[in-house]
């Protein structure tokens, strides 16, 4: 029960459920989650649209039943996901998204409750990321990959502190938190607040979230092998997300 | 909870005066609903349940319902053209002493629900009726113990009266055994047709053969025993199961009997009564 | 081998046949003390005895032959590894050579081609209907085997497929013949004949048919006209033979209010009935008219109900019987309650002559 | 909701062919298990179960709440099970299928009914104030034999689980923090497990543990037995289908019965395991011993 | 082998080294999977997989794995009869997607009286005659233009198999053994195995395996399965021949 450090690399496996089109199973700072991604496959009737797949995401939490949090959740991610998916390659389809937390980070210092389960904004990255990993591991047709983070503003001292990736204290205390995803054209796919903030602030938060998820490594080749040395501006998704697919690819055609 | 039966090792009778292998009284009848196509009215005891089915009929455009197939694997739709098994139970607010209500989604109600017509698919012949459904409404009207054996037996009976082809009568009993799952007691005797105060003492399984083979349908037993007392209350059981058939068959039999007085059934042939060339 | 035809045995006395069962039977199971204290799993195999020895009831499982010369039919099965033939219903033998059925007691009604059925539309598809005619399962009406408005010469065309509510929609009653059966046991329907089609102007009882027990029974006539009593005129009652019976008020033809013999135009008379052919439009029925309906559906519910069988001779005697019930009761001609007590008296005074 | 997809009539011939020929299409023996993995996750009642392609994950947690009136002296026990579209797109949420519904009520048999569980030991204030221990079993991947891979799952995860510590002083409740004290167990009598055998066959002559999803899908009959490692069965269920011998029913629960005791010493051993590894820190010593049971 | 260069793994969205991309006067540039075309002229890979350029074909796409099946014109498929229409018979290619039609007749010499009668269940060998995201796929038994099956109908018996959809492709190579490394079936049916079946290639990730002895069709499937889900190099393939038909004989 290692307090998890905001700081460690995240981990991911991909194709962890044999019998789903595409899965992924992802921890990182406490959470962990698994997905699995079914589609295209045919819509029922109320989700058909004759012109674009209907995405379907589904966030189940790992204890308790799921409310309006996850709900809530659920459309974030279904909306920004919409945008990504090349939706309108396969009309009257369904694309199918399953959410399932596993694990988030404990806070020793309350028992929480746990029946009617409330998910907040720090689960948001894990379940995005999740999601496109599994996206990518289905090999859904997709217009960019993608990242999100999530960053507190903590009053500590008397100073506000941007803090990536928070923890459930820092949760607690904080202002304001933030979840930004960013597509790897360096696009603002997704931005939801909770908590008072200054315009100036929210600079700060974008300027911070963006070099979290897109790094300022050159775009042109991202071929080349980068090894994530620097912790301390916390992980660099992008690289992450490009040398697990690697990883991936390379296993699927070893043949070659 | 009162162990009132410990006082059998006395006298070797039951709560209810009975030894342990005999039947409470089974009082049936068919044909109790004209307008049904086929209907029962079973008692075992103090447990009281009647059946009506309805069909096989080819429901209309709309379906709905929970399904039973021979196999419990989910066959029904796809390819298989057989006849769904359609079981509905209600269980009344007053059968019971305590009188609670079970809603439409009760998971006990829903599995003897799944349990009823999975057992009744069994000996139904369903592939002779393609695209059809048989619907089979249970409404309990009071409870004394071996409910499930007592659907299974007027859902068959009901059935039987509906003139759906079938291998054989599916009769179910419960059997039970004097100790308990902690004493590990050897001279342990297994116990006939649990009634509901047994049911809440001792352990017991409900049996449901097909026919008065020593083949088993349905076998479910929802109390902690162990596993030595198996046999003696399986051997108990499938022999009660094959009275009850016999009763179950004398109530048919008598049934048609009086229809061919009366007149409204034509009489049949012997096989005898014709000279074979 | 040549096939000869038997002329079926007359049914024997039906004292000799009381015992419905094989007393040795339930003895014989009955011997649970038999297995006493001592419990082993080696049961004896046993199964019912045939009734062979009589012409009683067989019952489901039991075995009725194990003599090969036989063959299954209807009702029976034989089971795995064995060569037994084995009733799958509660019902009586029948034999047909070397054929050998159960007739079950009651059971749904079963097609059989020429069968005049009534039926009501519970689907309307693309060419055809679906009609429930009480079967196991839905009857077929296709759009060909309708009476088109305009003539029998016309030809379906596009246009008809695309009214098709307008000829029938769903809940309509109609009166068909089966044409056709399919292999799993579906029927075709036709209403080709001026004598079937939509029904209206009277009223739908459902009873058992044809599949055994009481109800309606294949006759000579299933439909007829008849007189009402008490001026209320003539009444056509249609007693479909899968147990759906039509009482309605009789609608005369135009050509017979013309007097001529019907087949002198039959192409004249049928535009004239075209248009009404496919109306939903119930006529005027007079008071006394509905009075009557009520009671021949009042005789044939009570006929039901005391065990008998429903056909063209034993309604009007029934209706016969009633009217003179009703004439002695207080209320007079308007009584038509037959149920309970009344319908046994009715039930009696049928059988007792 | 997409209906759930039936095999060829190809493969339900070839597969039974196969299986009165004793064979099985991946090769295991009638009897066989397929290779069954478990692991604790990093928090404590959290236990993935992997029975080949099979993979069910439960989750145990608690809080404080108020007894249920009817019972004041007793705890709160609760087994949820939702098949969510992850297990198949043929599963749709809020709306129970019969495999959804036979899967709870066996859990809920096995193990709640069982009192494997001692739900007394859950009451803090008779009347007032209780445990609510629930767990939640998410099925992953289901490739057949969900039934026993869950009950293995459930079992696993609240002997795993640990809830926190409480103290009654003075008529004052106190629920200690993990930070405060060290989580407890549960008090737990004993383990239940679920063994299921699929029939096959017009006579359901055939009999096989552990079906795939292929097998379930052509079998005429199964029959779930639950128990634990000293012979007590819990439940059993063959709720309906092809009647089966009687006597072959009492050869499966012979079966059944050594099945039930190498699962029971597998999880013991990975329980073992598990404390080990917390233990490094030499913190947890105390607690090593009430792992045994 | 390719080398990094030449051959880069590409994630949706990425740009793609223009040097990469064939440029030929006379062929026009023709996109495989995985790639899509924005006007005027920029190419953008859609999946994660390997970027595969073939200058002298003037041709390129993405070469990945995948689970789910999309129909493509003059794919081979194995399809299961759902039911039988007036006029065609609804097959689905993978589970839960919309069902595919072929037309009764359209089987080598079917006429209205002799066509094969499938029943639901049954399985076929079929070419998707046409495929468009707005329409359900087309099946066909027989070749429009000659009439031949050229193998294609009914599968009787024997066991289908389900396998990545990239290890059916390597399957359906020409030259499977060299291009797609894949040597088991070779293996078995040659002097390591000693076995006699009959196979057919879905591109629907579906492989059917007949055979008069069921015990050669386990083992069959059972190759294929673990070469697949274990990626086994031609030395392990054959490893793992020996060891199945040791294990079973």
């Amino acid at each position: 029960m290692a307090s998890p450090c905001a700081t460690s690399a995240p981990e991911a496996a991909l194709g962890v459920l044999p019998r789903s089109d595409g899965s992924a199973k992802y921890s990182h700072a406490g959470y962990t989650v698994t997905a699995s991604v079914n589609g295209p496959i045919e819509a029922q009737r109320k989700d058909e649209n004759p012109y674009e797949a209907f995405v379907d995401v589904i966030v189940r939490p790992a204890a308790g039943v799921g409310g309006t949090r996850e709900r809530h959740l659920e459309s974030i991610l279904q909306s920004s996901l919409s945008h990504i998916i090349l939706i309108k390659n396969f009309p009257r389809c369904l694309i199918q998204i399953v959410l399932q937390i596993e694990d988030t980070p404990e806070n020793d210092y309350v028992n929480t409750k746990l029946v009617q389960a409330s998910l907040n904004f720090a689960i948001m990255p894990a379940l995005f990321q999740t999601a496109v990993l599994a996206l990518l591991s289905a090999g859904v047709p997709m217009r960019a990959t993608a990242a999100a983070t999530a960053v507190a503003v903590v009053p500590q001292d008397g100073v506000k502190k941007t803090v990536v990736d928070p923890s459930p204290r820092d949760i607690e205390i904080a202002q304001s938190v933030h979840v930004l995803a960013f597509t790897s054209h360096g696009e603002l796919l997704l931005a939801e607040s909770e908590g008072d903030f200054t315009v100036k602030e929210w600079d700060g938060i974008y300027e911070t979230a963006k070099k979290t998820c897109c790094h300022s490594t050159p775009a042109k080749d991202g071929m080349e092998m980068v090894l994530d040395e620097e912790a301390s501006a916390g992980p660099d998704m992008r690289h992450f997300l490009r040398s697990t697919m690697e990883s991936k690819v390379a296993a699927d055609l070893y043949w070659k | 909870m009162p162990l009132d039966t410990s006082t059998y090792n006395l006298a070797l009778l039951r709560v209810d005066g009975r030894r342990w292998n005999e039947l409470r009284r089974i009082n049936a009848q068919i044909r109790t609903q004209a307008a049904a196509d086929g209907s029962s009215y079973l008692e075992m005891g103090h447990t009281k349940v009647m059946c009506v089915v309805t069909g096989p009929s080819e429901p209309g455009p709309r379906r709905g319902g929970v399904v039973g197939s021979a196999g419990g694997a989910g066959g029904g739709g796809g390819q298989s053209k057989d006849a769904e098994v359609v079981v509905n139970i209600v269980i009344a607010g007053f059968s019971s002493v305590d009188r609670k209500r079970r809603g439409r989604g009760d998971k006990r109600t829903l599995e003897m629900q799944s349990t009823v017509a999975n057992a009744l698919a069994a000996s139904l012949h369903i592939h002779l009726f393609p695209h059809s459904q048989i619907n089979v409404s249970l409404h309990v009207l009071s409870q004394d113990g071996s409910l499930l054996a007592a659907l299974i037996n007027a859902a068959t009976l009901a059935c039987v009266d509906a003139g759906i082809p079938m291998t054989d009568y599916v009769a179910a009993c419960t059997a039970g055994s004097t100790s308990t799952y902690a004493a590990n007691d050897e001279s342990a005797d297994p116990l006939l047709d649990m009634n509901h105060q047994e049911e809440q003492e001792l352990p017991g399984l409900t049996v449901a053969t097909m026919g008065d083979s020593d083949r088993v349908v349905a076998l479910v037993c929802e109390s902690r025993v162990q596993i030595s007392r198996l046999e003696g209350m399986l051997v108990v059981g499938v022999d009660g199961c094959k009275q009850v058939r016999e009763i179950l068959d004398r109530v048919v039999r008598e049934k048609g009997r009086r229809m061919i007085d009366e007149g409204t059934v034509e009489k049949g042939t012997g096989l005898n009564d014709m000279d074979v060339d | 081998m040549p096939i000869t035809i038997h002329q079926p045995k007359p049914p024997r006395p039906l004292l000799s046949d009381l015992d419905p069962y094989n007393p040795l039977n339930v003895h014989d199971s009955d011997s649970d003390s038999s297995t006493g204290g001592g419990v082993d799993l080696s049961l004896p195999p046993k199964k019912p005895t045939s009734s062979l020895s009589h012409s009683g009831i067989v019952t489901p499982g039991e075995v009725i032959t194990s003599d090969s010369q036989w063959m299954r039919g209807h009702g029976t099965y034989i089971p795995a590894s064995t060569s037994d033939i084995t009733s799958s219903l509660a019902g009586t033998i029948t034999r047909t050579n070397k054929l050998i059925s159960v007739r079950p007691l009651r059971a749904r009604y079963t097609p059989e081609v020429g069968d005049l059925v009534v039926g009501r539309i519970v689907e309307v598809q693309a060419k055809r209907w679906r009609v429930d005619v009480g079967s196991t399962q839905l009857a077929a009406l296709p759009l060909s085997a309708i009476n088109l408005p305009g003539g029998i010469l016309r030809k379906r065309t596009e246009t008809d497929e695309l009214q098709i509510r307008t000829f029938f929609a769903e809940g309509d009653l109609l009166v068909a013949e089966v044409q056709q059966l399919f292999q799993d046991g579906g029927a075709v329907l036709h209403t080709r004949s001026l004598k079937y089609g939509k029904l209206r102007n009277g009223v739908f009882v459902a009873v058992s048919g044809m599949g055994g027990g009481a109800g309606v029974v294949r006759s000579r006539r299933q439909v007829w006209t008849m007189d009402a009593a008490n001026g209320a005129g003539q009444v056509d009652v249609i007693l479909g033979v899968n147990g759906y019976v039509w009482i309605s008020k009789h609608v005369e033809t135009p050509a017979e209010v013309e007097g001529k013999p019907a087949p002198a135009g039959i192409t004249n008379m049928e535009e004239n009935v075209s248009a009404t052919m496919y109306s939903s439009q119930n006529d005027r029925i007079e008071t006394e008219t509905m009075r009557e309906i009520a009671r021949l559906r009042g005789v044939i519910t009570a006929l039901v109900e005391n065990g008998l069988r429903v056909d063209e001779e034993m309604v009007v005697r029934g209706y016969h019987e009633a009217v003179e019930m009703a004439m002695l009761s207080g209320e007079g001609q308007d009584d038509v309650y037959l149920g309970g007590e009344r319908g046994e008296q009715l039930a009696a005074a049928l059988t007792g002559k | 909701m997409p209906r759930e997809v039936e095999p060829s009539l190809n493969e339900k011939q070839f597969v039974l062919q196969a299986l009165q020929e004793n064979l099985r299409l991946d090769g295991r023996e009638i009897d066989q298990y397929r290779p069954l993995e478990l692991t604790f996750g990093d928090q404590y009642g959290v236990a993935d179960v992997t029975l080949g392609k099979t993979r069910v994950l439960a989750k145990a947690s608690a809080e404080v709440t108020v007894p249920y009136t009817d019972r004041p002296l007793d705890g709160i026990f609760t087994i949820a099970t939702e098949l969510s579209p992850m297990t198949s797109p043929a599963f749709e949420l809020n709306r129970p299928t019969e495999t959804e519904v036979l899967l709870s009520r066996l859990l809920e048999k096995t193990v709640r009914r069982s009192n494997a569980l001692d739900t007394e030991s859950l009451c803090l204030i008779a009347g007032q104030k209780c445990w609510s221990v629930r767990v939640d079993v998410h099925v992953l991947s289901h490739d057949g034999n969900l039934i026993d891979a869950a009950c293995f799952a459930v079992v696993a995860a609240l002997r795993h689980f640990r809830k926190p510590d409480t103290s009654m002083e003075g008529g004052v409740l106190t629920v200690y923090t993990p930070a405060e004290r060290e989580p407890v167990p549960l008090s737990w009598l004993h383990s239940p497990f679920c063994i299921t055998w699929s029939f096959f066959g017009d006579q359901g002559e055939i009999a096989l543990l552990d079906a795939t999803w292929v097998e379930e899908q052509i079998r005429v009959a199964s029959c779930t037995i639950s128990l634990n490692r000293h012979g007590e069965i819990c439940q059993i269920a063959k709720l309906g289908g092809t009647p089966v011998d009687a006597v072959a029913l009492l050869q499966c629960s012979g079966v059944a019965l050594t099945k039930a005791k190498e699962f029971s010493t597998y999880l013991d051993g990975k329980l073992a395991e598990d404390t080990k590894k917390r233990n490094k820190g030499g913190l947890l010593a105390e607690l090593s011993a009430e792992n045994d049971r | 082998m390719a080398t990094a260069n030449s051959r880069p793994t590409v994630l949706p969205g990425d740009e793609i080294d223009p040097s990469l991309i064939p440029q030929s006067k006379n062929k026009p540039l023709r996109l495989g999977p995985g790639l899509r075309h924005i006007p005027p002229n920029t190419i953008l890979p859609t999946v994660a997989g390997q970027l595969i350029t073939l200058p002298h074909k003037s041709s390129m796409w993405v070469e990945y794995n995948s689970n789910r099946y999309t129909p493509t014109a003059s794919d081979l498929i194995i399809g299961t009869i759902l039911r039988s229409g007036p006029d065609f018979y609804y097959v689905s290619l993978s589970p839960y997607t919309a069902s595919a039609t072929l037309p009764h007749l359209s089987f080598e010499g079917a006429t209205k009286k002799t066509r094969p009668q499938l029943v639901p269940g049954s399985l076929v060998y079929a070419r998707v005659t046409l495929a468009n995201k707005h329409m359900d796929p087309e099946l066909e038994c027989a070749s429009a233009s000659t009439g031949k099956a050229d193998g294609l109908g009914p599968l009787t018996g024997g066991m289908v198999f389900d396998v990545s959809l990239g290890f059916a492709r390597r399957l359906l190579m020409g030259r499977s053994r060299q291009e797609g490394k894949v040597e088991v079936l070779e293996l078995l049916g040659g002097d390591e195995g000693k076995l006699s079946f009959e196979t057919a290639v879905g591109r629907n990730g579906k492989v059917w395996v007949g055979s008069e002895n069921t015990k050669t069709v386990v083992i069959v499937g059972r190759a294929l399965k673990e070469t697949d889900e274990k990626g086994l190099g031609v030395e392990a393939q054959r490893k793992l021949v020996r060891r199945l038909v040791k294990e079973t004989r």
